[in-house]
């Protein structure tokens, strides 16, 4: 059985198209992105263009052939290196990782290089391409395969970074990153590459409420968003009326949605699946402090990961889950 | 490639075994050992215990690994990455150590991938989960080793697999080593059916001195091991040896072995391994084993979970205020919430 | 002539020592560790072994050979690998790369090797290594070459990070990151190293109060910290009472001094040069919104480097200056 | 050492020269403009003119750069890093044009460090200031300008030094361009006094075409682009092409440059360069250099630095809210404390 979480609350957005998981339905914004402009290539390492290793891209070389599925050596800063030049001469290259951990050793060429061409180029090259990023832990897959990557990636400037908060959204999101003509890292939650829900309309930067409520702000984005939805449905059983809010976008971020949710509850909670320390939900909290602290009526708690590595053996305990969510909001909302 | 055993395991250069009986054998045991805990280690994930599902059998390389791990000094620092059972086996971790290494009920608590545990009583370094990145740190090792005041002469090893020669790390490992004249020892297993001897002729061409091995020939591996070890230790170089293996196919049966036969084949054909001997040494095997991987087992599925303040230890070499804070927080919470087992359950309602 | 800047106000850490310029400094630091224990050994390229690309090496391998001032490929990655190993094997090496950027390349090695081996050894082994990065901008050395690199390593778990807030502090803080048992990345702002001033004593992981005041207090750290001080005496003139605390320390962050002040003062404006998105400013406010909102009298404000790459031309209009700082100054006390 | 001219200039193999008078004359001129436009820089930056303490002359390998560039076709994509003005110049960007880039009076406002500028409209892509940096887009680029759909056949070329070549990142290049077969031209310049054809041999090595050089024979270099370059462009493979120059020794005579006069001497005498034609052209290029130079000064000068709103614009294709929210700020700082050009003046005291 599976239920229909995205769905909550109706809304306008979804459209009536079956569930699918978030696999399928990157998998159907690639496809729909690469029939409609053959500049769209996809590239990768084997596993990447057979399939990929969450299954996200099978099927596709099949249909489109090896040249718009592209095999390429299992070095991710090749990798990234080819989607800039692809891009240089005009293409909108989509490069998928097996693990986003794995551009850690090319962030100079991602930070330096592809993020910030525009800039330096004054505007005349430019680099449109899809990095996708499988984040975060709940696969056990140990403390050097499970980062969120969200702390290193959405405070640089020139790079566009966004999360799939559940599957509802993989599809529109993927969309709309390869018809961006910035370079965009979609960060897609692991642990969400299973989720069903039916497919709804995002936009790129823009923070999506998914439930509104006066009460106080839930802020949250990636793998912590069904975290923070269970949280919501508790908290409506204890008679406390969360406003969730999905950032969807790192960077650049939907501070008027974010300030004006704050404005309306006076109370707010960050939850991040990363560790604390640094992390983006720090920025959310420094965005309210700055801009809104008149209307801030109690702490701004962060639950996050801990500030320590995500270990293999009992990662449970180290992601935010619904309990944690639920003490910083009884907390907040007895202050 | 350089053999020694022929396929059916006779001694084609007679000359060139300075292995004791005794080695041999416990080469032989050590193959048999760590082909039997990997498979009980894939039964453990196959029902689900431990967080296994990243661990990788050595199936096809554990006889070199283990013939080559006995030819080295036991103070040579070894790394390694995933995928090297029969190495920390061969250096002497018990099988109780192993399995509760695997699980998560030792000192790292599984805090890493399967098969990375360190093992300083053993000189065996914390493994890392990504391709190649043992053999630069085994470089820097292996020159730090070397320099005066260190007492004896000992070497730095690394051993990977094919994955870790496509990365670019290999080739900075082959070029750092011979800028720095480090002796370092590269072991790297390849696959007997794919392109023959390209690692070995990769490292010559980078300066290092390199040999093509049969990896399936454990006297080969012993042998080879020794000699360029010692070459490695006397002259303060680089070596590579490449250990070419039949691994089983994917799916095929993991029984079969033809490095365990070979080398079983020719201890028979020299009365060193009657059959009720080698009867004896699978059945001490296998009650080793199936112990071994239940008391793991009990061990983890009594504390299923790291303890708490575990989870907060040695980040740091000591403290800091925000890890105590959140060590703090965590009891708290589990104070006032009951602290199930089941994080579902620990929701308010 | 010298302003001795960093000697106000007038401090017991403050030794009788001449002034001498932050590279010096440095370099007397790693001498004096390299005198007390031979484990300690320099490593880097052999601009850094022959004197250093900003001078704070010089004369190191006449003095000490080159096996304890060993010069490496020019291979950021091999770099670390190697300082990584020797630490295996017991030593305590201090790498010191041209660049700061030069590291984001092999943030691999660095944040999943290096930083998280003491972790998932259980503590059996682990990398006690110094790792010396020029940080920032000033020099006009382009978007590729200025960052300051707090916002990638300053929440990375199991990695210290310091950064230098002037010549004072250096020498004290690298002969206490070669001596702690943990990789401690040092933060030497270019900007910096020609500034001059004499020793004090600085901790590992502690903040300095340099300036006490009641009416507000300043938080700023690395190249900030001039701003910030100029900014002090600015605002004395003006009858407002600042107290600027150098964080010294970006991880673990000293959050009772941070907090200490904020809860006398009441008011806090944040300096950080790197840019604002997503950097280190947003986590001393998060904590602040975390910890002390009570005592929170007005918006808590954050002057930063823009939220764009830093341009070589004009670089003076990226940083922030005493201007930025006075007018937030006002704004927070205006409130 | 593939070599033409000899060192005094005079054709060793007639038969192997394709270029056009025009052509060689067209290469002579280049080299000397780029020394000149150099050598004006470096006046600039010892005035402390313009930011420009990262510049770097090309001194000793434009000729190389010229001839190379002007063997190529007009749209194949060129690639460089630091070190590279001969080419934006052979490519037909004016020297008005190239002094403002540096100094940072036109679109791109110096952002990036000198010699790094885009210009699409002479298919040079931006460059990278890290070593190697351009190698392996240059090899992306290849592969998609040679998918089909892409109306005629280019090819990529990617400029860089030894520097470039030390990096583990052109090994990468190099096997990638063997992985894609990209139509993509390596040219790197070496010191004729280093290690002679060793960069050729890696990549041979690597299964990529390569001809090492004699990089201050001009003719030498038009000749081997142009012949690699069709290869590279019909077959559809990767090829490199090592040119050996000889580098001004630091602190040397900039003014000496057997490059030029290799190619002068060998003009001289087909009569192509009579003695008041050389003096036409050295007269020519001093007008054009100090005129641009003083042109783009001015323009510096007038503005120092980017307009306030520019330091905001080309983050990404639209303004963010965050970035007009710091744009807004700058200004009403402006306003309020008067926006001095000074940022000292600007503090309220
Ligand atoms: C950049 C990157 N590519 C691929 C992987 C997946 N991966 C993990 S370990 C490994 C292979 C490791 O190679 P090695 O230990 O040398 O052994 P092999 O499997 O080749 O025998 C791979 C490909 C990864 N973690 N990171
Ligand atoms: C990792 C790193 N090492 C060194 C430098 C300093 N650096 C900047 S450009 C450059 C050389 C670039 O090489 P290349 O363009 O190929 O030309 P070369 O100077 O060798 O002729 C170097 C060493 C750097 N920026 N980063
Ligand atoms: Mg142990
Ligand atoms: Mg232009």
């Amino acid at each position: 059985m599976t239920t229909d979480r995205d769905n909550f609350p109706a809304d306008p957005g979804v459209d009536n198209r079956p569930m699918s998981d978030m696999a399928t339905q990157i998998l159907e914004g690639l496809t729909k992105a690469m029939l409609a402009d053959d500049k769209v290539l996809c590239l990768g390492n084997e596993t990447e263009t057979q399939g990929g290793l969450f299954g996200a891209t099978r099927g596709l070389v099949e249909d489109f052939g090896p040249e718009r599925v592209l095999t390429l050596p299992d070095n991710p800063r090749a990798q990234l290196a080819t989607a800039l030049g692809m891009a240089h001469a005009g293409l909108r290259p989509v490069l998928s990782l097996n693990f986003g951990d794995d551009v850690l050793g090319a962030l100079d060429i991602l930070c330096d290089d592809i993020a910030t061409l525009r800039y330096r180029s004054g505007g005349q090259n430019s680099c449109p391409m899809v990095l996708r990023l499988p984040s975060g832990g709940g696969i056990g897959a140990g403390p050097a395969h499970s980062r969120d990557l969200a702390r290193e990636l959405g405070g640089q400037a020139g790079l566009r970074v966004v999360a799939c908060g559940s599957a509802a959204t993989a599809k529109s999101l993927i969309e709309q990153a390869i018809r961006s003509d910035d370079p965009v890292v979609l960060l897609e939650p692991k642990s969400l590459y299973r989720e069903r829900a039916a497919a709804r309309v995002a936009e790129l930067d823009r923070a999506l409420v998914l439930h509104q409520g006066d009460d106080l702000s839930l802020f949250a984005w990636g793998a912590a968003v069904p975290v923070a939805r269970e949280a919501v449905e508790q908290a409506a059983e204890l008679g406390i009326e969360i406003e969730l809010i999905d950032l969807v976008s790192i960077n650049p971020l939907d501070e008027e949605t974010i300030l004006s949710s704050l404005r309306k509850t006076g109370r707010g909670v960050i939850v991040e699946e990363g560790s604390k320390r640094g992390g983006i939900g720090a920025e959310v909290a420094a965005v309210i402090a700055e801009r809104a602290i008149d209307s801030l009526e109690a702490p701004l708690l962060r639950v996050a990961g801990w500030n320590t590595p995500l270990s293999r053996c009992g990662e449970e305990l180290y992601r935010p889950d619904c309990g944690r969510v639920m003490r910083a909001v009884e907390q907040v909302i007895d202050f | 490639m350089k053999q020694i055993l022929d396929r059916d395991g006779h001694l084609s250069q007679a000359d060139a075994l300075t292995a004791s009986r005794t080695e041999l054998l416990e080469i032989y045991r050590l193959a048999k050992l760590t082909r039997r805990a990997d498979e009980e280690m894939l039964r453990l994930q196959a029902e689900g215990l431990g967080d296994l599902s990243f661990f990788v059998p050595s199936f096809g390389e554990e006889t070199a690994h283990v013939a080559a791990t006995l030819a080295l000094e036991f103070d040579d620092l070894i790394f390694r990455g995933l995928r090297g059972s029969g190495i920390a086996l061969a250096r002497g971790v018990d099988l109780h150590a192993f399995f509760a290494a695997a699980l998560g009920c030792d000192q790292a608590m599984g805090r890493s991938l399967p098969g990375l545990s360190a093992e300083p009583e053993f000189s065996i370094c914390c493994g890392s989960a990504r391709p190649a990145a043992s053999l630069m740190p085994a470089v820097g090792a292996a020159r730090a080793l070397a320099l005066k005041g260190q007492a004896q002469p000992r070497i730095a090893v690394a051993f990977f697999g094919v994955g870790s020669t496509q990365h670019p790390d290999f080739a900075g490992a082959l070029e750092l080593a011979t800028h720095l004249e480090s002796p370092v020892l590269f072991l790297a297993t390849s696959d007997r059916q794919g392109p023959s001897g390209e690692i070995a002729a990769r490292a010559e061409n980078a300066g290092v001195s390199a040999e093509y091995v049969d990896g399936d020939d454990a006297i080969a591996v012993f042998e080879s091991v020794r000699s360029l070890s010692q070459i490695v230790r006397q002259d303060g170089r680089p070596g590579l040896i490449e250990m070419a293996v039949e691994f089983p196919e994917p799916g095929g049966n993991p029984g079969s072995n033809p490095a365990h036969d070979r080398l079983g084949n020719f201890l028979k054909s020299e009365g060193l391994l009657p059959d009720d001997l080698s009867r004896e040494i699978n059945r001490a095997i296998d009650r080793e084993v199936v112990e071994a991987r239940d008391a793991a087992s009990n061990l983890k599925t009594q504390e299923p979970r790291p303890p708490s303040e575990q989870i907060f230890a040695e980040v740091l070499c000591r403290a800091s205020a925000d890890l105590e804070g959140q060590d703090q927080n965590y009891r708290d919470f589990d104070a006032e919430y009951g602290g199930s087992e089941d994080p579902d359950a620990r929701c308010l309602l």
